[in-house]
């Protein structure tokens, strides 16, 4: 029974990190089309931003709290940078942006590399994020996981306030749903382009802070993370945050069950073969927004 | 002229999200006639199309000929004869006029042939060609015709398909009037072994063509028969100039 | 592009302007013509200018290059850019290595790495039918073919495409590594099949073999082609690029897209399979870090940059950028990842065409570049 | 589209391919016939030697320092006079982590670049694919990096430690602590699997018992439902055969869920003191490692070896045990040829047993029959500064067994 609920807690924190990486993806790729190969780079750079911090800001604790909102800045630049450079050319061409990107990718890892060395960096947690809580039972909940689920969370409700409460948020949502329409009633097609990048590269940057209290920090440590969070964007449907919300939470708890049961491994072929499964069910993800346009 | 060979449509309902589209529509389409559905935007007309078709799903009936269209996939309503066109004109614009045709014309061609070159012109391809005036491009791009002739390419390739009952998506919006008559002249043309289904707008291009005209309204018939009758029926009248019609956000087809 | 006089086939209308025109013979001359430079080039000026080291090396290329001709194909022609033909490569590298490697072994013997990590008393069921050629040799080709079938038809019929193919098939990659490395004991793991000594009786370490496999690989790359180019003139071929223009009025036309894609698709494996195949005794060696991600990447890339919608735009990407990454990580060992980024970035942002469109800009190809400019994917 | 231009193209296309063949190869004089057993060239005032590690990819965070390392003792040879008067022109090359490029590295180091060795690789899946090169054209490889074991190629030196200089005294130290139950965890690949093969021998010959065995796939960073099950497992200690980054990951969930050196003391045959910065004291505090070289080790040939290092690469560059390996290989190396009085792969062979180094881990000697050298090892413990400190050791050099012959526990492992 602790176990169980290890697990699912396991599961549910799985999720967190997935959503977190796809939230940003959710935007640029569930919103703007765009595959972004180098989003994996964003959340290193978010993590070395941590990195870079501690050198100056000693104390663990706030340190990480300063890094979240630079590493949100650095890591949106880096994207308005990219969409300004390349993306901007490629909107007719959404798979083109997938080669274009992993060029980046490639080239911002080999300049971690040279910036900061070939080995992983080390940060240190808070202390307050290392230890864990002791529910009844023998169960522990890890601070670091409770810590990165309600940042996860807080994203995803700020994001859904901000493109439904804010004019930015309708622009972008107008933008999203008929792009000459929008164009042709004024809103600035540019600007809303660039600021969609922004936020949701921003969004690496913060899971690239959240992700210090869980792995290594190095100049290849986004490449592995973002195939998965893709998946969740594309079983979540394109175009809408909850469906994303709710894969990414599913997956996480099946991956975790399917390790328990299994291993790993196996857990991570039977997570694709669901999905395919899945795709079979609703091709167009879990929500889609319906358009009776052809082709 | 049985009706057997034209098309029958029986209660035809199509909802999208609790929003009913096309709500009870029944239809006969005598095999040979020029069938002009018209109304207001939001009526549904498209949407009908595109349940004929099988892109969307409905309920009821449609019969062509002797086979229950409901139900089938796309490609096999379109094998047994059913061609339609799109609003905005739906070609392949990287490949020739040529090409166009010859794809349209090869639906039911087996491997072996696929697998093969094409050499010369096929005869309906040609006759085609000829039917729609574009033996000249045949090959340009399709890409580069202009607006009138997409129209009459996708109608060319409706011919070579061979499709018995075409089901045409404003054929003449954006047409000069030479193009307009010209493209009348090619329906007379070629229903005279085939139904022919048009949505349209241009009331002028209408009177001209149309044998038989079916107005809709809101989803459902508000009134058929020849034009003149049409265009006698009040509750046309009323529709078309008295009252606001529309219910808003129906889908009026793929913009 | 203007038609020239040609004999008319049809009875047409007298007021038809300039008639349709049939083939003309003399392309066909010519295409003849390259493809007898090509086999001069590859069979005769490679093999004398070239040392054993870069004919190998150049053996591998072509190998690469062979994938790329599917890639042509399927992303190319089709629009689907798979991003998964490492599973295809590999599946058909695996079949022939683990034949190569039980026929090292000998009759009923095990693989060497089986006693060594497995400590398999006996051979696994699976292994068991590739120590025959008759099973093993079509198993290269068809396995792949039937692996992309059964995905195919999954994902085609209901309509998975654009952004979502290339995710899933990416996925599949990825899931495909997963599975091989985690079965250590009867496929090699991460280490993969390596030190594979014989080629159907032939010592692979003697160089005149390795000749002779260079030979095999040219001569199979050309029949590649020229079955690429059958394909793509074909009737089908024109097809393939209606699909990819616009999926849904074939599908009112009466075909089904599905099927056409998945011809496209298992074609293309089938071509990954057999380039998996050679690369095995080419190079000696099979491992799951030729299927994931990056190696499935980097396939498509070299397509990119060759120019996706040509005939021999993905041949030729595929070796400069196999040969790129020789040449400059030679040259450049602690930078040449920038170069290789950079290169990508450059060609597929500024250059969709690829480097095909550059030739064919310069010899006033115009329709053929801008074919390659214009959108090349279907709509996600 | 146009077909008949298409064709045009394959005519001009096919004329580029050729550019690019033509342009690949380089001028034909510098690499003739190269044959089978190409041999080094040293007909100049340099002999050149091949440096092979992955500068890219995922196993850059572990190779560069090698590569580091292995250029410290070039230029230490260089500056000392050389190799039988000349001195040595080190080549290098990325092997990209990924092992199909590594054997095409290797083969240009050796029929291109004609080198009289090469030092290098990481991964035994890069070994692996090298191995049959270096073997075809008869040329030397020196394996700077603790292994698996289960291997004897006669032209490969095996630098680091084998299972019974590594595991097998880690499992024997555990047993002297009183561990009655070990928990494995490992990366997928050859090294961990294998050895937890030898651990699970050990573990039925000497009383203790593997409670669980996890594998996670190579670069895994999601070891929640590990770590979960290695917690409800109330093993005594973990054995831990993970590499690379999912160390780094692993470690933080072990901290995480609540798990010390003190309640579950986890033993770790892939952190060195690099790995150590990576992953962050406060998540290693005492945990215990195995090794036969830490930058603590005494001894003056340490001594001057990290001071000539940190002098090249930086005060806050550590040491660590591979780079120690790939050090002493290159000096090991340099021996063996001036015992031989020759480059030539043979004679060096044959010239190798016994050849001995002062190395900063201790004398090490050369193993003629195995060609693997006769290690310490040692068991360290993490410290708050980041080093690891000796905290048992074999007291002498381990004759190297890559097959175990000599245990009879292991008698059904090879």
């Amino acid at each position: 029974m602790t176990v169980l609920f290890g697990q699912l807690f396991t599961g549910v924190s799985i999720g967190a990190v997935l959503l977190l990486i796809a939230l940003g993806l959710a935007l640029t790729f569930g919103q703007m089309n765009v595959i972004n190969m180098a989003h994996g780079e964003f959340i290193m750079a978010g993590a070395y931003t941590t990195y870079v911090l501690q050198q100056t800001i000693t104390g663990a604790g706030w340190s990480l709290l300063v890094a979240l909102p630079v590493a949100f800045v650095v890591a949106g630049t880096m994207g308005v940078l990219l969409e300004i450079l390349l993306i901007r050319r490629l909107y007719a061409r959404p798979l083109d942006t997938l080669l274009v990107t992993w060029g980046v990718s490639l080239i911002l890892q080999q300049l971690a590399r040279d910036i900061f060395g070939s080995p992983n960096v080390q940060t240190r947690a808070p202390e307050l994020l290392t230890g864990n809580i002791a529910l009844p039972g023998g169960l522990t909940v890890a601070n670091n996981r409770l810590f990165i689920l309600a940042l996860a969370l807080a994203a995803v409700v700020a994001l859904t306030l901000a493109l439904r409460l804010t004019s930015l948020g309708r622009r972008i949502r107008a933008v999203v749903q008929n792009r000459d329409l929008a164009a042709v009633s004024g809103i600035p097609i540019a600007r809303v382009d660039r600021t969609t990048f922004f936020v949701g590269s921003g969004l690496a940057g913060l899971a690239g802070v959240a992700l210090t209290l869980l792995g290594p920090i190095g100049p290849t440590m986004g490449t592995n993370l973002i195939i998965d969070a893709f998946l969740v964007v594309v079983v979540g449907g394109i175009g809408q945050l909850k469906g994303s919300v709710i894969v990414a939470f599913a997956l996480g708890v099946l991956q975790a069950t399917g390790e328990y049961l299994t291993t790993l491994s196996v857990a991570k072929v039977m997570v694709f073969v669901a999905i395919v499964a899945f795709l079979q069910w609703r091709p167009q993800g879990l929500f889609t927004l319906r358009t009776r346009s052809l082709a | 002229m049985s009706e057997l060979d034209g098309l029958l449509i029986r209660d035809l309902r199509v909802s999208f999200d609790g929003f009913t589209a096309v709500d009870g529509v029944s239809l006969t389409v005598p095999s040979g006639d020029i069938r002009f559905l018209i109304g207001p935007n939001g009526a549904g007309k498209t949407t009908l199309v595109d349940a004929v078709t099988g892109l969307v799903r409905a309920t009821g009936s449609v019969r062509f000929g002797t086979h229950e269209l409901l139900g089938r996939p796309v490609h096999r309503i379109s094998r047994l004869g059913v061609g339609r066109t799109f609003q905005t004109a739906t070609v392949f614009e990287e490949l020739s006029v040529l090409q166009n045709l010859d794809i349209a014309a090869g639906a039911r061609r087996g491997w072996a042939i696929l697998a093969r070159r094409r050499r010369g012109v096929p005869d309906e391809v040609a006759a085609a060609l000829d039917t729609i005036g574009l033996a000249g491009h045949a090959e340009q791009p399709a890409g580069t015709l202009a607006h009138g002739q997409k129209q009459w390419l996708e109608i060319g390739m409706l011919l070579v398909q061979d499709a018995k009952l075409l089901l045409l998506d404003e054929p003449v919006a954006g047409m000069s009037h030479e193009e307009r008559d010209a493209t009348g002249a090619l329906l007379e043309t070629v229903s005279r072994d085939r139904t022919v289904v048009v949505i349209e707008h241009d009331m002028d291009f209408l009177r001209r063509f149309a044998r038989t005209v079916t107005v809709l309204h809101a989803g459902r018939v508000l009134s058929e028969g020849t034009v003149a009758q049409v265009q006698a029926d009040p509750r046309v009248q009323e529709v078309y100039l008295g009252h606001p019609v529309d219910t808003g956000s129906a889908p009026s087809g793929g913009e | 592009m203007t038609a020239v006089a040609g004999p008319p086939v049809t009875d047409l209308a007298p007021d038809a302007s300039p008639p349709p025109t049939v083939r003309r013979p003399r392309p066909r001359l010519r295409a003849a013509a390259g493809f007898a430079l090509g086999a001069a080039l590859l069979f005769a000026v490679a093999p004398l200018v070239l040392s054993d080291f870069r004919l190998s090396l150049l053996a591998k290329y072509l190998c690469l290059a062979m994938v790329a001709v599917g890639i042509g194909i399927a992303w190319g022609r089709g629009g689907l850019l798979t991003l998964g033909q490492g599973v295809f490569f590999g599946l058909g590298g695996y079949a022939m290595a683990m034949h190569l490697k039980l026929a090292d072994a000998g009759p009923g013997q095990m693989p060497d790495f089986m006693q060594l990590y497995g400590q398999l008393d006996e051979l696994p069921l699976w292994w068991r039918p590739f120590a025959s050629p008759w099973f093993a040799l079509p198993a290269t080709v068809l396995l792949p073919m039937a692996v992309a079938f059964g995905l195919g038809s999954l994902v085609f019929r209901r309509r998975v495409r654009g952004a979502y193919f290339a995710i899933l098939s990416q996925a599949l990659a990825a899931a495909m590594v997963i599975l091989l490395v985690g079965q250590q004991g009867t496929t090699g793991g991460t280490n993969g099949l390596t030190d594979i000594q014989g080629f159907f009786g032939y010592d692979l370490d003697d160089p005149v073999n390795q000749r002779t496999v260079y030979f095999l690989i040219a001569a199979v790359l050309l029949a590649l082609l020229a079955l690429a180019r059958q394909l793509v003139q074909s009737r089908y071929g024109e097809l393939l690029v209606a699909v990819r223009d616009c999926e849904e009025r074939v599908r009112f036309l009466g075909y089904d897209p599905a099927t056409v894609k998945l011809v496209a698709y298992v074609t293309a494996a089938g071509m990954a399979g057999l380039a998996g195949a050679l690369f095995v005794p080419a190079v000696g060696i099979i491992s799951p870090a030729l299927i994931g991600i990056v190696p499935s990447i980097e396939f498509v890339i070299g397509v990119a940059v060759g120019g996706r919608a040509t005939l021999l735009g993905p041949v030729l990407g595929a070796v400069a950028v196999a040969w790129a990454r020789t040449a400059l990580s030679e040259r450049f060992p602690g930078t040449w990842t920038y170069l290789q980024g950079g290169l990508f970035v450059l060609v597929v942002a500024f250059l969709p065409g690829g480097l095909a469109s550059l030739l064919a800009r310069r010899n006033g190809l115009g329709p053929l570049a801008r074919l390659g400019r214009r959108r090349t994917e279907v709509a996600g | 589209m146009s077909l008949i231009r298409g064709r045009r193209l394959l005519a001009g296309a096919l004329t580029l391919v050729a550019a690019a063949a033509l342009a690949a190869c380089g001028s034909k004089t510098t690499d003739t016939d190269t044959a089978a057993g190409a041999s080094a060239d040293v007909s100049g005032d340099t002999v050149k030697v091949g440096l092979l590690n992955s500068l890219s990819g995922t196993m850059a965070i572990s190779e560069v320092t090698v590569r580091d390392a292995i250029m410290l003792a070039v230029e230490e040879i260089n500056a000392a006079g050389g190799v039988l008067g000349k001195k040595i022109e080190p080549i290098g090359e990325d092997g990209a982590s990924d092992w199909p490029t590594f054997a095409e590295k290797a083969e240009k180091l050796i029929s291109q670049d004609r080198v009289a060795a090469v030092f290098g690789c990481w991964t035994s899946a890069s070994r692996k694919a090298v191995k049959p090169v270096f073997e075809k054209n008869k040329a030397l490889l020196f394996y700077p990096v603790q292994y698996e074991g289960l291997e004897q190629s006669p032209y490969i030196f095996y630098t680091g430690a084998t299972t019974n200089q590594q595991i097998v005294p880690g499992l024997d130290y555990l047993k002297a602590q009183g561990v009655k139950s070990v928990y494995l965890v490992g990366s997928d690949y050859v090294f961990p699997r294998t050895a937890n093969k030898i651990i699970k021998a050990y573990a039925a010959a000497n009383g203790m018992t593997v409670v669980g065995e996890d594998y996670a796939p190579l670069g895994s960073t999601e070891f929640g439902t590990i770590v979960n099950k290695v917690k409800a497992s109330n093993a005594n200690a973990v054995f831990n055969t993970l590499n690379g980054d999912s160390n780094v990951a692993f470690f933080k969930e072990y901290t995480s869920a609540g798990l010390t050196a003190a309640t579950m003391p986890v033993v770790s045959v892939s952190i060195a003191e690099e790995e150590v910065k990576g992953i962050g004291t406060q998540y290693l505090a005492n945990q215990l490692t195995a090794w036969n070289y830490y930058q603590t080790t005494p001894g003056a040939a340490n001594e001057k070896f990290v001071a000539a290092y940190k002098k090249k690469y930086g005060a806050d560059k550590p040491t660590s045990d591979p780079m120690e390996a790939a050090y002493v290989s290159v000096h090991l190396w340099k021996a063996m040829v001036e015992k031989a009085g020759s480059f030539d792969v043979e004679k060096v062979r044959s010239a190798a047993d016994g050849i001995t180094f002062e190395a900063p881990e201790g004398l090490v000697t050369v193993d003629g029959a195995t060609q693997h050298i006769a290690k310490t090892a040692r068991i360290g413990k993490v410290g708050a500064d980041g080093l690891i400190t000796e905290v048992w050791s074999s007291g002498q050099p381990i004759k190297p067994d890559p097959y175990l012959k000599s245990y009879p526990w292991a008698s059904g492992l090879s």
